[in-house]
């Protein structure tokens, strides 16, 4: 293999080619999780309940049953009953039972939106119309929706087999209070002693959803002999084939699920919602069944992240040091345990190095829609409070945010807070990045501010699989396991063919169905250039080998004594010189007589993904009379390891970005009196539109990761930790105003502007 | 159930269904003429990715009745490009990287394309108000942009 | 299983049979933006729907002795191509195309936003402060009425079950008038208003306001048409005692609710932000005339 | 030996209020091995919901990887992403 760790040799990584799934994109062909069709299929619906907590009493579907053209309706009790397992999912500890329930109510409901029920019908609009007339009689029970409100005593409880873990002694009565969690270094109380400015404030986030612009959808056929083909949009596909089989009690081996394309996912479509219903409906209507959510089940029913409340202490000498920080951290997890609450203490300081320090949290369970994971979770959450207060300190000591920042920065041999040493991270090339943008020279006006933020997160690893196969043309098939959600088989196809030396044109890329390819883990954690990255280069390298050992055998030399290079054998040593070279299409065409074709397969467990950092600088206008806030230059700086195909690495820091945006200044979960959620669509959940932004600017930093072949990390998550912060210390420093509270809505700025008497 | 007879033109060719009453546009495009280009993302008029034109106006296809397309002329996603010669908007989304999962892209295409038959020099400001009922989650709209004005250059009949 | 019958008339005749006669609750569709969303939605069910597109008249624009001709249907795209409404009623035709997206434009109307009867539609404030008249047609033939007497309360209107907005009549503006709408939204485009502001004056030479229409919209029931807000206006220039006065008699009338789009302290305030700044449009509109 | 972090909550039930230990192990499957001798159930604990930080580098769902005879060694709950 040739030296491919200089940037200077690549000639394929590092490119801008047009990716290989793009036209059909562009002409409307590919084929999405609601566009796949099953011979026969029929559709499929559900009954959601419209209480935040309510106990089942009972479900009457005669009348339903009886409409002409329904096939099957399915309940609780037409699933297994699964006990208590913990097992990892998504973004944490999960539990099958709490699957399962979450997916379809067994004796509880427990927030509005919550499936009771699944229908089937000849078409869609009987399947909706046999849903209305499903008959569910409740017991309506006290709900909670506030996360801090169901911390107290005396709040519904909506588990009775809660018991707070993480505290001494174990309480002995059930709660809605699942763990704390602490992670803590050195002496508080000495660090803060030895401040000379301390900030202190509580801050709460909303919770937000997802907001993937393609509801989840599915096709599921159940055979009589049991075999079950699923096609279905999903951020992994094996992912959706395990949970498949647990929840529905069936072997793996029993289940294919063929990866449609994925209109976005961002964490929410780690977890299965219709999949098992939609096998369960096929397995009783002996008809494959296809289920789409509208919209509105999208928000009520699957997964938001946490909101949260945050209270935050900080100090400082007046030379910058920071001397000690906490912060106390208080998510909601939704109706089953599992907020994102490990993550956001991880990384809420770790973008300092700091000797004092601790972060406390606790997951809470309220009457919500079980959170899912959303990009770099929790760490948003924890990180729009620690920055808006590390922002605060360097107001009170009269120092640049950015300098404050450098002189605190986490670098090579910095023990994080919660234990690690880090190693060949770019925090501090990121900030100097950010610093020297010319961005930042741009000029304010009247009411216009610039803030600063910085935000971290771990990036994974983790099990991936690829093969490769020379075609007798010497082109080449390219599979992989991880579904592609932006633009991920671009990059797979390019170093493929920077390894091969070919031109990439000659790499044609596709995801494998379960049955095809070994088991890869989700597209998510910001792993799959890495993890699955490295396979394909694995797979590559060993298909380098075997090109050479075809070489070799046609010139009746050692292959040893074959060098490749820029897609060609060409014999080195004593040989050199004394063949022509072979191109990989000569040794293709011989394969046949040479040894058979010329295929190979790699499977990983990659460890070492390096740690991303980001660096945002925001100018925002804010119109004092209204509350409204524009945001009017956006600079956004972030070490990626290295670019493999940098319009995709950027289009990840620019959607990061304008999601944090969207966090920050208008998305929001609204509840009514009565726990229903009131926003349940586009209109009224405002994710940021066009005009409401500017140009995301990018400064790309590559501070290589020795693990990955080409010096690869994690990009797509880091991106949404800053913007929060940032737009909020913005906002501080057009109006002298600290927004302490997300969505920073117009409502919400003009009514503290109004407090501030600004 | 009485279903309503439509003749109209689709991409091109003349067009025959049977709908019910309250089946949309974009109900029938997917269900009944297997043109699946058009995506429903909320059903309501506020994402735009089942946008069509529709005699040559931008329209959500989600909000019109299929019984309403009577004696229309319908442009789908699939009707965009010249056979297989890209229209100069596919071809510089895909050149400038403007889609991620790409399930926005038809609508936004469409949507870009109306707006360059209508303005062929759009500013930055006008195509953003233009494009705002085109929800992007992905990109934060920045290569989207890059690629209008891109088409716009080309179409214009100005090297890019 | 709901299945509602459409119906395509080509007369005003056949529509308003259609609708005398509808056994259960029948619905006219022009754009259909509301109407389709609330039918998806269930909220709306009706029997019979009738499309009154096809009807000679309900989709054009002309310019008549009485003022400007817009039939009912009208999508806001078409009103906001039309060079000559345009320049007339610059707060008209700007508040027609905001509503919704591009998309909504190809197909939302004055008379959907009428008669929808949402306090929020952004088309209607514009149109009362204008004078704009609407034309009803029904089994007794046809009447005349200003648009603010359309809406009664949030999702009723005064029109009987048999009649439908044909077109809508705005007068010419004379003289030295012109008019302004703006409404205030989170975001920049795509949400409903949380409050909507238009004013129509008419100016002397001196640049004194000799009459003023002061429409809110989104903080009431039903639009308010603010008499005590013209009134300040009338008689004077646009200077800061008098901005000041129209943005407390704006606040005075205002009668919100709390909701998802915004609180009534919010709404309040802003009622009387964006009074004071669509009288400067208009007011600056009016003297360059 | 490698010294082994216990710092994380998710390992109190199991070993209290010792908060280091020195492990000999060469491998990460050995350590996890080990450490469940020395405090029963800690073993399928660190399985099934933590990451192990060798020297700052985190792994997590292997035991095949090697740890260094100094190595320094953090127990963190597991992470995974968006």
């Amino acid at each position: 293999m040739n030296d491919i760790s200089l940037k200077d040799a690549l000639k394929v990584v590092g490119t801008r080619p047009v990716r290989p799934d793009g036209v059909d994109k562009v002409m409307g062909r590919a084929q999405f999780g609601g566009d796949a069709v099953m011979p026969g299929m029929i559709f499929g619906s559900t009954v959601r309940s419209p209480h935040a907590h309510a106990r089942i009493i009972k479900i009457d579907t005669s009348a339903a049953e009886a409409m002409k053209g329904v096939r099957a309706v399915v309940t609780a009790a037409d699933l297994p009953n699964i006990t208590s397992e913990e097992a990892f999912v998504g973004e944490g500890p999960m539990n099958f039972r709490d699957l399962s329930c979450n997916l379809m109510a067994r004796d509880k409901v427990l927030y509005d939106g919550h499936v009771v029920a699944a229908v089937a019908a000849t078409s869609t609009s009987i399947a909706r119309a046999a849903a209305e007339a499903i008959k569910v009689e409740y017991e309506v029970l006290p709900h909670v929706i506030n996360e801090m409100e169901a911390m107290q005593p005396g709040a519904p409880v909506l588990h009775d087999d809660i018991f707070t873990s993480g505290v001494d002694p174990k309480p002995t009565t059930p709660s809605n209070v699942v763990k704390r969690m602490e992670f803590a270094k050195g002496d508080l109380e000495a660090g803060f002693a030895a401040a000379d400015k301390i900030v202190e404030r509580t801050y709460t986030t909303a919770p937000v959803h997802q907001a993937y612009i393609e509801p989840h959808a599915c096709v599921a056929a159940f055979n009589p002999d049991g075999q079950c083909q699923v096609i279905c949009s999903s951020q992994g596909h094996f992912m959706v084939r395990a949970y498949c089989a647990k929840l529905l009690g069936i072997d793996i081996s029993e289940i294919r699920v063929t990866p449609a394309e994925i209109g976005g996912g961002f964490g929410g479509k780690t977890l299965v919602y219709l999949e098992p219903l939609a096998l369960a409906l096929s397995r009783k209507a002996g008809r494959p069944v296809r289920m789409v959510m509208t919209r509105e089940e999208v928000f009520r029913g699957s997964g938001p992240t946490s909101g949260g409340t945050i209270n935050v202490k900080v100090g400082a000498k007046m030379d910058g040091t920071i001397t000690a920080a906490h912060a106390e951290v208080i998510l909601q997890a939704g109706a089953y345990p599992g907020s994102p609450i490990g993550p956001a203490l991880m990384t809420c300081w770790a973008m300092y190095d700091i000797e004092n320090a601790s972060a406390v949290g606790f997951d809470v369970v309220s009457n919500r829609p079980k959170v899912a994971a959303y990009r770099a979770p929790g760490a948003p959450i924890s990180t729009y409070a620690t920055e808006s207060a590390v922002d605060e300190l360097s107001r009170a000591i009269g120092m640049d945010p950015i300098e404050l920042r450098l002189k605190n920065a986490a670098k090579d041999g910095t023990k994080a807070l919660y234990g690690p040493t880090f190693q060949n991270i770019g925090y501090v090339e990121t900030l100097e990045a950010a610093k020297n943008h010319p961005n930042l020279q741009a000029k304010l006006g009247p009411n216009q501010g610039r803030g600063v933020a910085a935000g971290f997160w771990f990036n994974i690893g983790g099990e991936s699989s690829a093969s490769l196969a020379v075609n007798e043309d010497g082109t080449i098939a390219l599979v992989s396991g991880s579904p592609d959600i932006g633009g991920s088989r671009a990059s797979m196809a390019m170093m493929a063919a920077e390894v091969l030396g070919v031109n990439v044109e000659r790499v044609r890329p596709i995801i494998g169905d379960t049955a095809s390819v070994g088991f890869t883990f989700v597209t998510g954690g910001s792993r799959v250039t890495f993890a699955t990255g490295t396979a394909v280069c694995d797979a590559s390298d060993d298909i380098v080998k075997q090109l050479r050992g075809r070489a070799a055998k046609l010139w009746e030399i050692d292959v040893e004594a074959v060098e490749w290079r820029d897609g060609s054998a060409y014999p080195a040593g004593d040989n050199a010189g004394k063949f022509e070279p072979l191109s990989l299409a000569d040794i293709a065409v011989k394969s046949g007589r040479t040894g058979g074709p010329i295929a190979a397969k790699a499977t990983v467990n990659a460890q070492g993904a390096g740690p991303g950092w980001g660096v945002h600088v925001v100018d925002v206008e804010v119109d004092k009379e209204t509350g409204h806030v524009k945001i009017l230059r956006y600079t956004a700086a972030q070490d990626v390891g290295r670019a493999i195909h940098p319009s995709y690495v950027e289009g990840q820091v620019q959607g990061g970005a304008v999601q944090g945006i969207g966090w920050a200044l208008n998305e929001e979960y609204i509840y009514d009196k009565d726990g229903r959620l009131d926003n349940g669509g586009f209109l009224d959940y405002r994710v940021p539109v066009a005009s409401d932004l500017p140009k995301i600017d990018v400064a790309l930093v590559e501070v290589p990761n020795p693990r990955h072949p080409f010096g690869a990390k994690g990009v797509g998550e880091v991106p949404i930790v800053p913007p929060m912060a940032a737009i909020a210390n913005a906002i501080f420093d057009a109006t002298g105003v600290r927004m302490t509270s997300l969505p920073m809505s117009p409502p919400k700025v003009r009514a503290a502007l109004d407090a501030a008497g600004k | 159930m009485s279903k309503t007879h439509v003749t109209c033109t689709v991409n091109g060719e003349e067009t025959e269904f049977l709908c019910d009453s309250n089946q949309t546009v974009l109900d029938v495009l997917r269900e009944d003429l297997g043109l699946t280009g058009s995506k429903e993302g909320c059903g309501s008029g506020d994402c735009g990715a089942c946008s069509v034109l529709v005699d040559g106006r931008l329209v959500c296809s989600c909000l019109m009745f299929g019984s309403e397309a009577e004696g229309t002329s319908i442009t789908t996603i699939e009707g965009i490009a010249d056979g297989e010669n890209l229209h100069p908007v596919q071809s510089q989304f895909l050149k400038h990287a403007a889609l991620q999962c790409g399930f926005c892209t038809p609508g936004l295409i469409v949507a870009t394309k109306a707006l360059l038959d209508a303005n062929p020099s759009p500013t930055d400001e006008e195509a953003r108000y233009w494009l705002a009922g085109n929800l992007c989650r992905c990109t934060g709209y920045d290569k989207i942009m890059n690629a209008v004005h891109a088409a716009a250059a080309e179409l214009r009949g100005e090297s890019a | 299983m709901y299945s509602p019958t459409y119906a395509a008339p080509t007369t005003v005749d056949e529509a308003v049979g259609l609708l005398a006669n509808a056994s259960g609750a029948a619905r006219v569709l022009s754009g259909g933006t509301d109407l389709i969303i609330q039918m998806r939605s269930g909220r709306l069910r009706p029997e019979v729907i009738v499309d009154i597109k096809k009807i000679a008249g309900t989709i054009g624009i002309r310019e008549e002795a009485d003022g400007w001709h817009i039939g009912a249907a009208t999508p806001g795209a078409e009103i906001g191509e039309h060079a000559g409404l345009c320049a007339a009623w610059p707060g008209v035709t700007e508040a027609v195309q905001l509503i919704g997206s591009t998309q909504v434009q190809g197909r939302a109307s004055f008379a959907g936003n009428l008669c929808n009867a949402s306090p929020a539609g952004d088309s209607v404030p514009g149109l009362v402060a204008a004078g704009a008249l609407a034309v009803i047609v029904g089994k007794n033939g046809k009447r005349t009425v200003p648009v603010e007497d359309v809406p009664v309360s949030p999702g009723r209107t005064s029109l009987a079950a048999d009649e439908f907005v044909y077109e809508f009549i705005i007068p010419k503006a004379s003289g030295k008038t012109s008019d302004a709408y703006l409404r205030f939204i989170p975001r920049t485009e795509m949400d409903i208003a949380v409050v909507g502001c238009g004013i129509t004056v008419t100016l002397d030479a001196s640049g004194t306001c000799t009459a003023a229409k002061v429409c809110l919209g989104a903080v009431a029931p039903t639009i308010l048409v603010l008499d005590d807000a013209a009134k300040i206006l009338i008689g004077n220039k646009l200077d800061d005692a008098t901005l000041a006065k129209l943005d407390a008699a704006a606040q005075a009338a205002c009668k919100p609710i709390d909701d998802k789009r915004g609180t009534i302290e919010f709404r309040t305030k802003v009622a009387g932000v964006l009074a004071r700044r669509v009288a400067a449009i208009a007011f600056e509109r009016a003297a360059a005339r | 030996m490698a010294t082994v972090h216990l710092g994380a909550t998710l390992c109190r039930t199991y070993c209290g209020d010792i908060r280091v230990v020195e492990v000999k192990a060469l491998t990460i499957g050995r350590m996890i091995k080990e450490l469940d001798a020395l405090f029963p159930g800690l073993g399928n604990q660190i399985e099934e919901s933590m990451a192990v930080a060798v020297d700052g580098e985190i792994f997590q769902d292997t035991l095949i990887d090697p740890i260094g005879p100094d190595s320094e060694v953090h127990l963190i709950p597991k992470i995974a992403g968006g």
